[in-house]
């Protein structure tokens, strides 16, 4: 799809600067080995290269092309898809602040003091500041109205105390976003919504310990607070207001919110590889078109070939989808598509991953350290991840009463 | 890819889908069209269905019939996104009348370069109604598969499940001569044509069996040509016939959203319970699926003729999908009362279970799918 | 399977008294179409020929096995189960009064007087009393406890007031079960049970209209109770007692109950046949290996092999665990296996009726009266009709929450 | 059919079963399991992965690796039924030992009829743990697929994906010499033969390729017989495999349920959501299909050898199926905590996916019955 057919004057010349300057440049391939998202950064040396790639694409206004200049922005009109599609066209590398572009930046900038705004979002769009976020607790998960982490006031302050999980990059992060129980007797109206500077607080107040995931892999973590002190100029909005905020953060969380976030590169980041979603059904087929399975290659069996047409149809609806949601008179309902975005991703991710599997047979037994394992073992560790997506930021579960209650108008099932 | 991305979708296709929207809202609602077709429900009641002969009228009056005929040719000259929201229309509203069948015609007639197709568009801009006859006693989905042979300027066999064979004037009928497929044109009143209807499940369909015994017909593409006209006009019938039940799915969808809003059981109403909640859900999103890759296709038809054949059979297996489970879902979630012949759900059952077979299931599509992104390595 | 291997002498005796009446006594095949379940006999013409049957099936001791002698059984010791085995062996056609025997029998057994057990029980047995059920109300399926159908009472009498619908069988029978509130101040306990002679009273405070099914066929009603009056005598257990007897009028249903329902034959009559449900999964590969799809046979369509040998191992899934369940040792719970029947059995007959429509292609669009139709238009009208049973007597939703709270003891959804 | 109604299911299997599963409770509870074999996380870790020998040991003493040989070579000869029992309960405590391995190799030899049989059921009565060596390098779920070879006395090439590589004391090798495939017994020790281990996902098995280099071997079955041979051992193999995935996934559902039932969210335990209980119930009915027809399939192996294929073939499928969901729905309901290495449900999920593949998947089971019911219309 040629996106450059409707661009405006002010996107047609940022598209052509884009890419000029990403064919002068776009980064080299790391000597490290890169995760698969940038959720899952586990060292300094995948960091160290991929900080100064943020902070480069920042300084060019490719990142926050949409905020304003006084907030590290490059204060332009809807360019920010631009510079991503010139970005995923490119294959570059993602971004490592993925939290603090996709989720906090957008909460920040609408809920935040002016002087919020100005002195977190540079830092925060340069990618100088890693931030995380603090909403799932052990006994919060898809209820996340059910936090029990508290504040309590204490003058111009407050203090915090309290167990958050599942916090990705906290040990990397400089900020996070915080949500916290200010009121006991009122679940929903007892919350307040902050944000913390938690790194220069590390061993005074605020403890980070990482957690495995089922592949064996570190990537997040448990972080708990023992009367850490914060200032009340760090709380968004108003005291009980923590849960409005809160659904500004999950609705740019789950692709539906006002600003485009800056997304770039995809699963991969080495040129070669496709860096699209829309690649996962390709990589496949090709997949497929080298595994053996039953003394014959698994393109060739028709049930494999069913179900590999199945997603790739899936895959390509979606995508097809997301464009009609562009033009408003080929929907019913503004949310209709957008609130499908993730669980489809996700469920799609998943199933993509669980077919590869049986695409490989046997010898999908083996993972990562393996020499001889298909793709270095990509695809079993794939597997196992996207149950983290499928449970994380609303379980498939929890997304699909969302789409009941608010676009089909069900009643709601809690 | 070269489409443009509001898939070609502009002011002038908008109004159309408007007016088909109100049209059919207004001439033909369900309580009428029940009325109308399912007045009968003994399953051994005369063969002849009822049909919309009226509606179809008023819809040759507007200038729908003939929206996909050339300009050149002297018609309207629609793009085909512009045709797939009249379509996705007359589906929601389980149009009973020859429109889908004159509109898949239509788009075969624009690949002939017989003389005969200059005459057959002319009879459709003046209102008739025109089928296509292509079909083997197998229901074969394989178009050049026919038990009419051609020789010597006459027809002789039978196509079999032909839609709309009642309510057209005439035929498009695919023969295998000593050369090849040709495709050749016949009116319904031919000496040596005879009709024998089908019984059919589908109360809104009308199928027959048609014979030809001798009959002397206009060449529309010649032996040996024809296998290439049915498959360059595949694309735009698979896309019109998943409009069509992307149409019929929304209805589907609505109409079992509406009643579990309101039926109650065990103290709340049915759509509370997650057991019919993600299932409707799931449903909308197989929908969206289809309806995008439905107006994706008929873009493509447009803009990027090389691709409409993968994205036309990837709407098809999404329309089939989506009714499949439309079908079922709004038959179980209406409960006692979906089972009756009193409820409408019925009526887009059957409809959508005979859309589904007409040009293929789902798994079909998606075979055919295979050869071209797997063996080709054609993927875009 | 050899089911002779573990019978009693009593048991064993009887088989073969069974097989030798069987061969001597089993009916012709009629001459009139029959549908495919009981439920939906029509006509009298349909009637005429399966009275006789059940009748002399009765006398011959074969219905009823189990029951007292006293209430027009056998007398025998858990005997029923080697008739009705001898019986599906043989093929013959099922019995009329299903709802009789299968719900009103066991109900009446287990909660009627002495008196009435005696009054009623021959004539339903025998077939000579043919019985329908009055549970579902227009407002009441799923959620039996919500009925509004009242009786209230009048010296001895009752007076009924109210509509009952999907009553399948109504217009033929003489009897009907019927559960009715008593009290509308209290949901569960405001509800009490009764067996009502309706057929007498037609035109007289009852009147039984016809609905027709999504298949275009009449085989259920709607029954309207206009001030009927009716003798406490008929009524089963305590006043507020309706729930209670009716579970088990639904576990019966279930073939969860401790009494065996006589039944005979299967979905088709005709001997040559089969006429178990074993053999669903058979006809379809039949079907397969003559229906043409795209060019070849449909039983050469690899997708469709595929899916038709997951509903051939379902099928026999069931079976096995059917077999299983009578070993108590091989289960955990026992109302494990029991309570997944109707369940599977309607869900896999609904599968194989829309697999076989997939087989059939284009073909699947010619219903009954088309002279081509394959097998004269059996799977259309199955798939239709396969509604019917996933809907009725709880539906499949009702059904997995039964399993889910009882038997893997999750909290109860309603 | 000539099947008791009890499956053969007597006395002794009770009290075997019961034995078996009072012993992993007490000897191998899951979170010992855990410790033994998650105890590093590291996806890079060495290769050689712990297991259960102490128990392997205590079973050998109990008698249990040897109960499958024939009362005749000096066994138990206990009926397929008690051994399915047997490895259901190994299954679900996910063991860590070669006891599926020594099982099959057991039915393997049952159908040898070389001198080297003999030896090897005395070796296994011994306490030995054998393998099987037959697969090739791309995972061949056709048995008689080699990349070994036989010539002169010995063997040369690689065996892929050998289960229990380290954890057995030899293996059994299927290699091709001029005359065909011949089955040979090869001492883990013996000159020539290395082992190179691979690192796999699951972690409560060992895998590794097995390289022959000029191995002398003892013959078990002749050039040309040993396809025959492991086409009748097939059926025990598939049901074995079956069993074990069984008990897993009972295990699955178990503990899911229990988490279900405590864990809160919106006022409700999860259990109460139907998004959650009807899956869960879905899963349960997957599972008793699976158990029951594992026990059918081993019911056939003892009385009605005929049929046991077909069944085996069914059980083997049911349990892919049950297994694929099973990890799904596990993890997915776990949430947060089941994504976590320091949940138990990692493990279950890693050894269901391994065994889902080991023997073929449950689509290449169905294609399998496929061609018995349908080619050859024998159905039962």
């Amino acid at each position: 799809m040629n996106d450059a057919r409707k661009d405006t004057q002010e996107q047609a010349d940022f598209r052509q600067y884009c890419r000029d300057w990403l064919n002068a440049n776009a980064p080299e391939p790391p000597q490290v080995r890169l995760p698969q998202t940038p959720l899952e950064i586990m060292t300094t040396e995948q960091m160290d290269y991929l900080r100064p790639w943020q902070k480069a694409a920042h300084e060019a206004g490719l990142v926050g092309a949409d905020y304003p200049e006084d907030c590290g922005g490059g204060g332009r009109n809807d360019c920010q898809r631009i510079a991503n599609q010139e970005m995923h066209a490119h294959g570059t590398p993602f971004f490592p602040n993925v939290i603090g572009l996709g989720m906090a930046a957008p909460t920040v900038f609408h809920h935040g003091s002016e002087e919020l705004k100005r002195e977190l979002l540079p830092g925060l769009l340069s990618g100088e500041d890693i931030w995380c976020q603090g909403f799932s607790e052990p006994g919060a998960g898809s209820d996340l109205a059910s936090v029990q982490t508290f504040a309590e006031r204490d003058g111009d302050n407050w203090v915090i105390n309290g167990h958050k999980v599942w916090t990705s990059l906290a040990h990397f992060a400089e900020w996070m976003i915080l949500l916290l129980r200010t009121d006991k007797s009122d679940k929903y109206n007892g919350l307040t919504y902050f944000v913390v500077p938690i790194r220069s607080a590390l061993g005074n107040g605020v403890t980070v310990r990482p957690l495995i995931k089922i592949t064996g892999e570190t990537g997040f973590n448990e972080v708990i607070f023992e009367h850490l002190v914060v200032h009340d100029r760090y709380r968004l909005d108003d005291v009980g207001k923590g849960w409005q905020v809160a659904m500004t953060t999950l609705l740019h969380e789950r692709g539906a919110g006002t600003l485009v976030t800056p997304t770039a590169g995809g699963m991969r980041n080495t040129k070669g590889e496709s860096t699209s979603r829309a690649a996962m059904a390709s990589a496949l087929i090709a997949l497929a078109t080298k595994a053996h399975r039953n003394g014959k290659l698994a393109s060739e069996d028709p049930v494999i070939r069913d179900k590999l047409m199945s997603l790739f149809i899936r895959q390509e609806g979606l995508r097809q989808s997301q464009r009609r949601a562009q033009v408003q008179a080929l929907t019913d309902h503004p949310m209709r598509i957008p609130l499908q975005g993730k669980l489809l991703m996700t469920e799609i991710q998943q199933e993509s991953a669980a077919l590869a599997l049986e695409i490989e047979g046997m010898a999908s037994s083996l993972y990562l350290a393996d020499e001889n394992a298909p793709e270095s073992g990509k695809w079993p560790l794939s597997y196992m991840n996207s149950f983290g997506m499928t449970i994380a930021a609303g379980t498939s579960e929890v997304q699909r009463n969302i789409l009941g209650e608010r676009v089909l108008g069900l009643a709601k099932s809690k | 890819m070269s489409q443009p991305n509001n898939f070609g979708f502009g002011e002038e296709e908008q109004m159309l889908a408007d007016a088909a929207a109100r049209y059919f809202a207004e001439q033909l609602p369900v309580d009428q069209l029940h009325k109308l077709v399912a007045d009968n429900p003994d399953p051994h009641r005369d063969k002849h269905s009822p049909w919309a002969e009226a509606q179809w009228r008023e819809m040759v009056e507007l200038g729908w019939t003939q929206l996909a005929v050339p300009e050149d040719a002297g018609g309207l000259g629609m793009p085909a996104v512009g045709v797939a929201g009249l379509m996705e229309q007359a589906g929601r509203a389980a149009f009973p009348g020859p429109l889908l069948s004159t509109l898949c015609s239509t788009y075969v007639l624009a690949h002939c370069n017989g003389e005969g197709a200059v005459a057959a568009f002319e009879a459709i801009i003046e209102g008739h109604a025109i089928t296509l006859a292509m079909t083997d006693q197998y229901g074969s989905w394989n178009a050049a598969d026919t038990d009419v042979s051609y020789a010597d300027g006459s027809l002789n066999g039978t196509a079999c499940f032909v839609q709309d064979a009642n309510r057209s004037d005439s035929f498009i009928v695919s023969a295998r001569g000593p050369n090849g497929i040709g495709l050749y044109w016949v009116s319904k009143g031919a000496a040596g044509v005879a009709i024998a209807c089908d019984a059919i499940v589908d109360l809104t369909r009308d199928q027959a069996r048609v014979s030809f015994s001798d009959v002397s017909a206009v060449e529309l593409s010649a032996q040996g040509t024809g296998q290439e006209v049915l498959d360059s006009a595949r694309p735009a019938l698979l896309m019109l016939l998943a409009a069509d039940m992307v149409g019929a799915a929304e209805w589907q969808l609505q109409t079992t959203v509406e009643y579990a809003g309101t039926r109650e059981q065990f103290g709340h109403s049915l759509g509370f319970f997650q057991a019919v909640k993600h299932p409707l859900v799931d449903l909308m999103i197989m929908i969206d699926h289809a309806k995008s890759l439905v107006y994706n296709a008929a873009c493509a038809l447009d803009t990027e003729p090389e691709n409409a054949l993968q994205f036309a059979l990837m709407a098809q297996s999404a329309a089939c999908d989506a009714a499949a489970y439309g079908c079922s879902r709004s038959v179980q979630y209406h409960g006692g009362i979906g089972f009756t012949w009193e409820c409408y759900v019925h009526l887009y059952f059957k409809r959508q279970k005979h859309s589904e077979m007409w040009l293929g299931d789902g798994a079909y599509q998606r075979e055919q799918l295979a050869q071209l992104l797997i063996e080709d390595r054609s993927i875009a």
